[in-house]
């Protein structure tokens, strides 16, 4: 398989400006390594919502902070890892915004998003400090019924 | 230009059409605008026609969410109509599917304000 | 100038597959900081032949050698640098694709084609090996007359 | 696909479709294979329709080139038709205006081989 174990790395500084380009970027990779419109769409999303989690929440826009994100094209599946160099959180000490009381919160789904649109996500502190998100999503397309069947899996329900 | 926002009247009723994106930063800035020029005009009675967006990240759905609850606070309502499928499969991950008043035609939306 | 001295930066293993990624991220940049479509056009042309030298010449297609693109965007210009991890060369030592007697050479015209579509290109050796080839385009637009004239103006002739 | 051929024939002459980009790499490829069957069967009598070429960088320019040789080795000859404003431009940057045979309708074209 030509792109198994390849890299693409993108770096961009702490703008909100600058997440087309990473998503734009996303999009471009997972056409070329064969995911449909549907993974694709799902996908372009979670990496939004990671990168804009560490431009935000991360690097607090400090524009001498840079957003890392890095692709890797492995034979089975695509990882994104987002690295900011923020002061880290704890992903699992948080609202859960499917909680009714918190159903009308301003804020609060990126992680649901992210969790939702890709087979996994996981957060660690860098050792250098900051947060690191590695995301994967299977290359190998799940089942297809129809139309209805197929964005079904996709979104992970 | 990430979102378009073309604002309409049908009687007493406003119509935001919303085309493009609804996302961190510009879209969602736009739309808390439109909405907030609507409410501070006194036009509390809206309808979000979200047939032209196709990408709603969790920041623009907090937006809608948000905007919904101001204008439940006027005394108003804030409806959507047309959601695209992607649109409603957010709406359904985020529990929000039943917060909100969604019509698909705009006639039966106008007529859920009499 | 919201985007001033702001940094995108891209970095690819050598494969010629991934080229299209870095131009599609020019052009994307180009848009953003508002080129017209001629001058995308050219910095997009231009940035791809370095970086297909910086993967054919420098890293020898190398999969461990990345190639590392840096765009930073200034208030009168838009700077690229393309570095390899190759052997590096003496641009002033090669042979002039526009000598008639080198007219139908099959190659040799790259460095010709940046030298043309850009404001500036210099190629320097990095401190810790390769090559580090930098190149600008001024932002603000050239004169513009008529189609023809424009053109004119944006490959630099 | 970056680069899309079509073949056709008008009597003895080859006329070669192209739309896309001829770039290093697979665009160039196939114009190489697509000259090399022509000219292994026999036909040398080439015409380049490039009227839906975008972009060639150098390698394409320098295939160009290379194709324009070969068929000429062979006692045949590659002509251009067609050629967008920028390909245009970067004939003249090469300075390869004046060493190809270009033409801008088809019909032309054709007669300049009988
Ligand atoms: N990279 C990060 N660095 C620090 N904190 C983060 C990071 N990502 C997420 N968080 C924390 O997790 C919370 C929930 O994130 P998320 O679900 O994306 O929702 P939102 O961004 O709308 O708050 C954030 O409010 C923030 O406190
Ligand atoms: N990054 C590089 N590292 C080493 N050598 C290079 C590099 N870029 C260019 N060169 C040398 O300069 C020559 C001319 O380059 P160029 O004008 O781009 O034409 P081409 O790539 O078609 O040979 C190459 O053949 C190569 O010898």
């Amino acid at each position: 398989m030509m792109l198994a174990e390849n890299v693409v790395e993108l770096t961009i500084t702490s703008q909100l400006e600058f997440i087309d380009l990473v998503t734009t970027l996303t999009d471009n990779i997972s056409g070329m390594i064969g995911f449909d419109e549907d993974a694709s769409y799902w996908v372009n999303m979670a990496v939004r919502e990671s990168v804009a989690n560490a431009v935000e929440h991360g690097n607090k826009y400090d524009p001498q902070k840079s957003v890392d994100i890095r692709y890797t094209v492995g034979p089975d599946e695509l990882k994104v890892t987002v690295r900011d160099y923020g002061e880290g959180f704890d992903p699992s000490d948080l609202p859960d915004p499917l909680d009714p009381q918190n159903l009308l919160n301003p804020a609060g789904r990126g992680i649901l998003y992210m969790r939702t649109f890709m087979d996994s996500v996981e957060w660690q502190r860098h050792p250098e400090g900051g947060m690191l998100v590695s995301m994967s999503k299977r290359r190998t397309p799940p089942k297809q019924n129809d139309e209805g069947e197929r964005t079904h899996d996709a979104v992970g329900n | 230009m990430q979102l378009e926002i073309r604002e309409r009247a049908v009687g007493d009723v406003a119509i935001l059409d919303l085309t493009g994106k609804i996302t961190i930063g510009e879209g969602s800035v736009q739309l808390r605008d439109s909405v907030g020029s609507l409410l501070d005009a006194g036009r509390n009675r809206i309808i979000l026609n979200l047939g032209g967006v196709t990408y709603v990240d969790s920041s623009g759905i907090g937006e809608l969410v948000s905007r919904f609850t101001t204008t439940k606070n006027t005394g108003g309502r804030l409806k959507l109509l047309n959601l695209p499928k992607k649109i409603k499969d957010l709406l359904m991950i985020t529990k929000l599917l039943t917060v909100f008043e969604i019509y698909e035609d705009e006639s039966t939306a106008l007529e859920s304000f009499q």
